[in-house]
C-alpha cells in the first residue's frame, strides 16, 4: 500500500443528516480503520462548504478526495464524468417534509396556481424533484412541472423567516430537518413527505469520490465505508454522544435536548448505509432529460466494492 | 552695423511646404495604420485571448470544469437559437436597466443633496462608508419584507451596488472641479439644481463617467449573484439563473455560455455606449487625451 | 499736470471723507474690509481695512504689487469670500453671494467652462442669467466675438486655443452681459500689445455706449490712466489703501499729463525703501 | 480741479481691527461650533439611524427576520467577549488585506503600462470591459485549478473584485491630468515609472483615492460572498463564513452582529484612513474643497 | 537710431543667408517649421515654414500677435510637439522628446505642482533632473525663491498663492536649473510693473553671470527690447516670420534709439490694413 495517500481531505456540510459524518470526524473513525487496515498516519482533512454545487466543484479540480453530500449530485456527476465518479457509501435516509401554513392546503391537491412553495433551489433542489415526482404521479407524466411555477427559491432559514411572517406570500416550504420540525413546533403543518412520494426513505449524505481516487486507494475507501458503519453504530446507541459531535462540528447552540427530540421524530433516526430510493429518483432525473443515461441499476453509480450494499 | 537692425523676411511660398505636408502624412506603413486603429488592436487582442483560452482548456482536459472556448461557442450558439438566452438575456436586461438607472438617479440625488449641504455631504459619507461594503445578501430580509419575492427586490440590491459606487466617483468629481469654473458658476447667478446640472455634472464629468462604468459592471456581478439568492419564479429567471441552474446541472459550457454573454454584452456596452459617450464629451472637451 | 498731491493732511481729512459723502449715493461701497485666507497651517491677511467706493459709471481701477490682495478684493467683490471685518455693500445692500450683476473676468485661464465652444461660452450666461432669447444671445454673442477678434474661433472648444484667445472670450463675456459691475481681474494681461490696444479701445467704446460701471485690476500703469476715471493704489502685503487718483480721465486731453501721471503713479507706488513682499 | 489728483491714505490704526477680528470670531454659539464639527455631526446621524434601527425592528417585531439593535448589540458583545467574533474578523482581515494590497499593486502595474504604452491601453480598456461584469463565481473553477482550496484562490477572487475598479479610476484620473502638469513632467526628463510615480500619481491622487475607497467597499462584499462558496477548513472562517453559519442556525441576531461588524470596520477605516489620507493630501494640497 | 530696414532686397538673401552662415554653430536651428493641431473636426495650422536659428547665449525673443503660434512654438523647440513638416536641431540633434536641457516656464498658471510647497517646487527639477544632492539643491532654491522676492512663501503651496506669485515661482525654477536653454512663455505677462522690472533685472544679471541662452515669449515691445539681443517678429494666423531684429542691446545705449526701434517694430507689426485673425 506505499503509494496509497495518507493526507486525504473530505467535505463537510454542517447538519443532522450529516450526523455520521460528524462523529467519524470527532471520533477519528477514518484514521482509525485505516490503521487497522494497515495504513498507518492517516490524516484526514474535513472541509465544511455551504453546498452541493462547490464541493462537486472541489471534488472536479482535485482540491477533495471524497465528497459528502446528496444523492442528486452524485448522479448528475455520475452522468457527465461518464461513470468515473461514483459512491462509496451513504449515511443518511431522513425524509424531507413539507410543511405549510396555510389552512386551505392539506395535501399536494390543494395547491392552487397563486400558491407559493419555497425550495432550496428551483428545479434543481431535492425538494424540487420531489414535487415534480409528485405531479408525474398525481397527474402524468406529461405534466411533471405542474407544480414548477408555484416553486421559489428560498433558503431553509429565510423560509422558516416566511413562514414566520404571517402577511409573507410564502406560506408552504418543502423543507428539510431540522428546520421542518421546528416549523411544525411553531403551528405549521405537514401537506406531504418524502416517504409518501417515494413509497419509502430516499438517501442523503452519500459519500463519493472519482474511480480513480478509489482504484488508487482501496484502504482508505474500505476505511471510510467501515467508519461509517461504525459511525452509525454509535449514533444508534447513544444518540446524545453523536448530537455533541455535531454542536462540536457546527457550533450550533441549539439546546442538546432539542436536538434529541428532533431525533426522536418519525423516522429521524434512519441513519443507514444502503442507498435506499436512488433509482427511482434516478429514474425521474433521466426522464426530464437531466441524465443523458439511465444507469440500469444502482450499482452502476457505485463502486464495486460497495456492491454488497443491497441498495435499490 | 553698431544699431539694431530689422532684417525682413521674404515672402514664403507655400505650395512647395504643402507638398511636403502630404508626402510627411502618406510615410505610415499599412500594417502601422492598421495597428493604429484602436478598435483593430482590441480584436486583435481579443482574439488573443481566445486563443488562450482554446489553448488552455484543451490542455487540461477537465471540460466539467473549464470547457474549450468551441464548445462554449457552439452551445452558446445553441442556446442563441433555441431561444433560451435571447429571452434570459432580455429578461436580466429589464432588471439590469431598472436597477441601474434607479442608483443612479438615487446618486444624483444623494450627491446633489451633499454638495448643496453640509448634512448631505456627511450622510453620503457616513452611509457609503456604512452601507457600500456590505454585501447584497444581508439586504436580504429587508428587501424581502419591503418588496417581497421577484423582481423588486432584485432592483433594490442592484441599487445597492450602484448607489454608492457611482455616488462616490460624482461626489469626488464634484469637489474637484476647480475653484475658478465654480466661481464661474455662481458668477451666472446658479444655485442648487441648475448650479449642479450646469457646472458640476459637465466638469466633473470625467470622474461620472468612471463612476458609471464601474456601477454597470457591479450591477452585472450582483445581478448575477443575486438572481441565484432571490430565485426566481421558475421559467423566468435572468442570465445568473441561467449560469446557476447549468451549473447544477454540470452543463458547463453553457455555463460558459453565459459568462462569455455576459462579456459580450460587456464588451458591447463599454465600446458602443460608453466609448461614444467618451467621445462626444470629454474628448471633444479637451479634458481627457 | 497733476495739480495737487495732498500730503500730510489730517488723517481724517484725506480717504474717509470721499467716502462719508459718497455713502448714500455709492453703487459700490467698500467699508473697512479685511480679508483672510484660513490655510491649514496659517492664517494669511491678504488685504486690510481697505475702504473705497465706487460710483456708477466710474471706470475704477485697482493697482498695487503682485500679491498685494486684488484679486481678493475683487472676488470679496464679486460675493466669493465674506470679510473678516468691514463690509461691502451695493446699492445699500450688502454683498452676500455671487451674481449676474457683478460679471468677473478672471485673471485665470480656466475660466471658460471647457465643455462649451467660444459661442456657447459667451451665450450661455445670457441665456441662464439675463434670460435673453436663444436667438438674441447668440446675436448678442456674435457681436462681442467680432469686438474681440475671435470670429474665426467662434465654433471651437476653448482647449483649442491660446492663452491671450481665452481671455479675450472671457472678456466677450463679460461685456456681453452688460452688467451693473464689470470687475475683471487682470484681462489683458496675456495680450499683445495691438490687441491689447483694440480691447483697451473697445471696452472705451463700450463704456460711451451703455456707461456701465467697471472695476479693473492690472498691472499696467499706462493701461490704468487709458482705462480708468479712477485709481486706487494699494501697498504690497496686506493690502492697504496707500493713495487714490481722481479725475485720471483729465490726464488724456493734454499730452504729457499722462506720462507725469504715470511716473507719480510709479514713484508713489514704488520709491519707498525697503519694497519687499 | 481739471487735472488728475493723488489723495494719499491716512496711516491705518490696525489694533482697532484686530479687535474687531477676535470678536467676529468668537460670534459663533456653541451648538453651532459643535455641530460644526464633522465628526459630532457624523455620531448624531449614525445615532439616528440607530434609534430607526430600533424603532423600526420594535415595530416589526420578527426577530427571525430583523432583530433589534440591542438584541444584535448584546450579541455583538457576547461573540467579542468568547473570542468569536475577533478571531472571525482577524481571519477575515488577513485574506482581505492581501487581496487589496495585490489587486491595487496589480491595477498599478495594469495602469502604468496602460499610460505608457498604446498596447497596454487597449489591454486594460478590454480587459476592463470584459471581466469587470463577471461576478466572482465565474473565477471559480480557474481559481480551484490554480489555487486550490483556501485563501489564495479567496485572494484570486478578492483581486479581482479590487483591480478593476481601481484600474478604471487611475487610469481615468491620469487621463485627467491637466496638460501642463504633463508637459512639466516631460520637462523635468521624467519618463515612464518615475513620471508616472512623481507626476500622474499625485496629480490623479483624488481619482485614485476614490478607486481606492470604491475598491475597499468590493473587497469586503466579495470576500463574505466567497467565503460561503470556497468553504473553510475546521475551525478558521472569517466573518462571511460567521454569518452564513449563523443564518443556517437561524440565529439572526448573529448574522446582524456580523453585519454589523463589517459596518463599524467599514467606518473605522473611512473615518481613520481615508479621511486621514485626505486631509493630509488632496486637502492640503488644494485639489478638494 | 535704427540703421537700415532691409527691404525688397532678393529674398534669398534675406533671412535664409543669415540662419545657412549659422547653421553649423547654431545652437538651436529651426528650419522651414510647419505645426498643425488635430481636432476632431478641423487641423490648425499654428505656425507656416518659419525658420529661425538661435545662437548660445543668445537672448532671443518671439513676438507676434495673440493666437499666432509663439506658444506652439515654444513647445515645439521643447520637444512636446513634432512638427508636421521641417526640422528643429539643438546642438545638430533633432528635438525628439522634452528635456531638461529646455526648462520650460509655461504660460499657465497651473504649471507648479500643486502637492509641492514652493520651496519644494523649485527644488523637484533640481534633484530629479540634475541631479543635486538634496541639501546643495535646497540651497539653490532658496536663493531663487529670494530673487523672485517669495521668501515669505517658501513653504506655502501653489493653491495659495496669487496669480504673479504662481508665474514668479515657475521663473525661480526654470532660473534656477541654469539649462542650456531657458524657454520662457510671457513669465511676467502677470506680474506688476516693479516686480516685473525687477525680474527683468534678474533675468539680465543672471544671463550676465552665466550666459545662458533664453527664448522668450512676450507681448511687450518694450520688454522684448529690454532683454533681447535678437527679436524674431511673427505675423498673424498662421504664424510666419515677418521680421528679425538683430543687435537688439545696441538700442538701449544711447537713449531714445530704444523709443525709435519699438515705435518701428509696433508699425511693422501692425500697420498692415485689415490686421485680423
Ligand atoms: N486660496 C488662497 N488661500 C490662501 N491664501 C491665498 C489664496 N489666494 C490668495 N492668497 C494669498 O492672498 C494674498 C493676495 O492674493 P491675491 O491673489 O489677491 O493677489 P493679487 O493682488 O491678485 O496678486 P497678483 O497680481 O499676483 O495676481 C497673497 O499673499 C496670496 O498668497
Ligand atoms: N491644443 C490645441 N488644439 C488645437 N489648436 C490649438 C491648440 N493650442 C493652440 N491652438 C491654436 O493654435 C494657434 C496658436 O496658438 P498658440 O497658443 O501657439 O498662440 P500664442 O501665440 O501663444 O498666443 P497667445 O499670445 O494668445 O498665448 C491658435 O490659433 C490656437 O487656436
Ligand atoms: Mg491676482
Ligand atoms: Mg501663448
Amino acid at each position: 500500500y506505499a503509494q496509497e495517500k495518507t493526507d486525504i481531505s473530505i467535505t463537510r456540510q454542517p447538519g443532522i443528516l450529516y450526523l455520521a459524518s460528524h462523529v467519524m470526524e470527532t471520533q477519528k473513525l477514518i484514521e482509525k480503520h485505516a490503521a487497522e487496515d494497515g495504513l498507518k498516519d492517516v490524516t484526514v482533512n474535513w472541509r465544511t462548504f455551504s453546498g452541493g454545487g462547490a464541493q462537486t466543484d472541489a471534488l472536479l479540480s482535485g482540491n477533495v478526495d471524497i465528497v459528502n453530500t446528496g444523492t442528486g449530485n452524485l448522479l448528475l456527476l455520475w452522468d457527465r464524468t461518464r461513470g468515473k465518479v461514483k459512491g462509496i457509501i451513504t449515511s443518511s435516509a431522513q425524509p424531507v417534509i413539507m410543511v405549510s401554513r396555510d389552512p386551505k392546503i392539506k395535501s399536494l391537491k390543494d395547491i392552487g396556481p397563486s400558491d407559493k412553495i419555497a425550495v432550496p433551489t428551483v428545479g434543481v433542489s431535492t425538494q424540487a424533484i420531489l414535487l415534480q415526482m409528485a405531479a408525474g404521479q398525481m397527474f402524468g407524466d406529461s405534466d411533471l412541472k405542474h407544480f414548477d411555477p408555484n416553486t421559489v427559491q428560498l433558503g431553509h432559514p429565510d423560509a422558516m423567516a416566511a413562514l414566520a411572517n404571517k402577511s409573507h406570500e410564502v406560506a408552504s416550504h418543502f423543507s428539510a430537518p431540522p428546520f421542518q420540525y421546528l416549523e411544525i413546533d411553531a403551528g405549521n403543518h405537514i401537506v406531504v413527505n418524502s416517504k409518501d412520494i417515494i413509497g419509502g426513505p430516499l438517501t442523503q449524505a452519500t459519500f463519493f469520490t472519482t474511480t480513480a481516487f478509489a482504484e488508487a486507494n482501496p484502504v482508505i475507501i474500505k476505511a471510510v465505508r467501515e467508519a461509517t458503519v461504525e459511525a452509525i453504530d454509535m449514533i444508534k446507541k447513544n444518540p446524545k454522544d453523536a448530537l455533541s459531535a455535531y454542536k462540536q462540528v457546527s457550533g450550533d447552540k441549539t439546546d442538546l435536548n432539542t436536538l434529541v427530540k428532533i431525533l426522536g421524530q418519525p423516522d429521524m433516526m434512519e441513519f443507514r448505509t444502503d442507498p435506499q430510493g436512488t433509482m427511482k429518483f434516478a429514474t425521474h432525473l433521466h426522464k426530464i432529460g437531466t441524465l443523458k443515461t439511465m444507469p440500469a441499476a444502482w450499482t452502476d453509480y457505485y463502486l464495486p466494492e460497495s456492491a454488497d450494499l443491497k441498495g435499490n | 552695423m553698431t544699431s539694431p537692425q530689422i532684417i525682413l523676411a521674404a515672402d514664403v511660398t507655400t505650395n512647395r511646404q504643402h507638398a511636403n505636408v502630404a508626402e510627411v502624412e502618406q510615410r505610415l506603413g499599412s500594417l502601422e495604420l492598421i495597428l493604429g486603429i484602436s478598435a483593430v488592436r482590441k480584436t486583435v487582442l481579443i482574439i488573443v485571448l481566445a486563443v488562450i483560452w482554446q489553448v488552455y482548456a484543451s490542455y487540461l482536459d477537465n471540460p466539467l470544469l473549464f470547457p474549450t472556448l468551441s464548445d462554449t461557442l457552439t452551445t452558446l450558439y445553441d442556446r442563441f437559437v433555441d431561444g433560451t438566452l435571447p429571452s434570459r438575456i432580455w429578461t436580466t436586461l429589464q432588471v439590469l436597466i431598472t436597477g441601474y438607472v434607479a442608483g443612479t438617479v438615487l446618486a444624483a440625488i444623494l450627491t446633489i443633496l451633499a454638495i448643496n449641504t453640509r448634512i448631505g455631504t456627511d450622510f453620503l459619507e457616513t452611509m457609503t462608508a456604512m452601507f457600500n461594503p456590505l454585501p447584497a445578501i444581508s439586504l436580504l430580509p429587508l428587501a424581502l419584507i419591503w418588496f417581497g419575492l421577484g423582481a423588486s427586490s432584485l432592483v433594490f440590491v442592484l441599487i445597492h451596488s450602484v448607489l454608492w459606487a457611482v455616488a462616490l466617483n460624482t461626489h469626488a468629481g464634484f469637489l474637484g472641479v476647480s475653484r475658478t469654473l465654480r466661481m464661474v458658476g455662481g458668477n451666472y447667478g446658479l444655485t442648487g439644481l441648475s448650479y449642479v446640472m450646469r457646472i458640476l455634472v459637465p466638469a466633473a464629468f470625467p470622474s461620472i463617467l468612471t463612476g458609471l462604468k464601474i456601477g454597470w459592471a457591479f450591477a452585472w456581478r450582483t445581478l448575477i449573484a443575486a438572481e441565484l439568492v432571490f430565485g426566481v419564479s421558475s421559467g423566468q429567471g435572468g442570465l445568473g439563473w441561467f449560469i446557476f441552474e447549468n451549473r447544477n446541472l454540470l452543463d458547463i459550457p453553457a455555463v460558459f455560455a453565459g459568462l462569455l454573454t455576459v462579456i459580450i454584452i460587456g464588451l458591447i456596452v463599454e465600446n458602443l455606449v460608453f466609448q461614444t459617450i467618451e467621445r462626444h464629451t470629454i474628448q471633444k472637451w479637451g479634458m481627457k487625451e | 499736470m497733476l495739480q495737487a498731491i495732498q500730503q500730510n493732511i489730517d488723517p481724517t481729512a484725506g480717504l474717509p471723507d470721499v467716502k462719508t459723502a459718497s455713502e448714500a449715493r455709492s453703487l459700490l461701497t467698500v467699508d473697512k474690509v479685511t480679508l483672510r485666507y484660513k490655510t491649514p497651517n496659517l492664517l494669511i491677511t491678504a488685504t486690510e481695512d481697505v475702504s473705497f467706493s465706487v460710483e456708477r459709471s466710474d471706470r475704477f481701477v485697482l493697482l498695487g504689487p503682485s500679491g498685494c490682495g486684488k484679486s481678493t478684493l475683487l472676488k470679496a467683490v464679486g460675493g466669493y469670500m465674506a470679510p473678516v471685518s468691514g463690509s461691502i455693500h451695493i446699492n445699500g445692500r450688502p454683498v452676500k453671494k455671487p451674481g449676474a450683476d457683478r460679471m468677473m473676468v478672471f485673471q485665470e485661464f480656466d475660466q471658460l467652462l471647457p465643455w462649451k465652444t467660444v459661442l456657447e461660452n459667451v451665450m450661455f450666461p445670457l441665456i441662464v442669467a439675463r434670460k435673453l432669447p436663444r436667438r438674441e444671445a447668440e446675436a448678442r454673442a456674435k457681436e462681442y466675438i467680432d469686438k474681440v477678434k475671435l470670429t474665426r474661433a467662434t465654433d471651437s472648444y476653448p482647449h483649442t486655443l491660446s492663452g491671450g484667445m481665452k481671455q479675450r472670450v472671457a472678456i466677450a463675456r463679460g461685456m456681453a452681459m452688460q452688467p451693473d459691475i464689470l470687475l475683471m481681474d487682470e484681462p489683458f494681461a496675456a495680450l499683445d500689445a495691438l490687441t491689447r490696444r483694440q480691447m483697451q479701445d473697445e471696452l472705451l467704446q463700450l463704456w460711451e455706449d451703455t456707461r456701465f460701471t467697471v472695476i479693473f485690476v492690472t498691472h499696467s500703469i499706462a493701461e490704468a490712466i487709458k482705462v480708468s476715471n479712477r485709481i486706487l493704489l494699494l501697498s504690497p502685503h496686506p493690502g492697504r489703501v496707500k493713495a487714490e487718483v481722481i479725475d485720471v480721465e483729465r490726464a488724456r486731453q493734454e499730452d504729457g499729463s499722462a506720462a507725469a501721471l504715470e511716473r507719480d503713479i510709479h514713484n508713489l507706488l514704488f520709491s519707498e525703501s525697503g519694497h519687499r513682499e
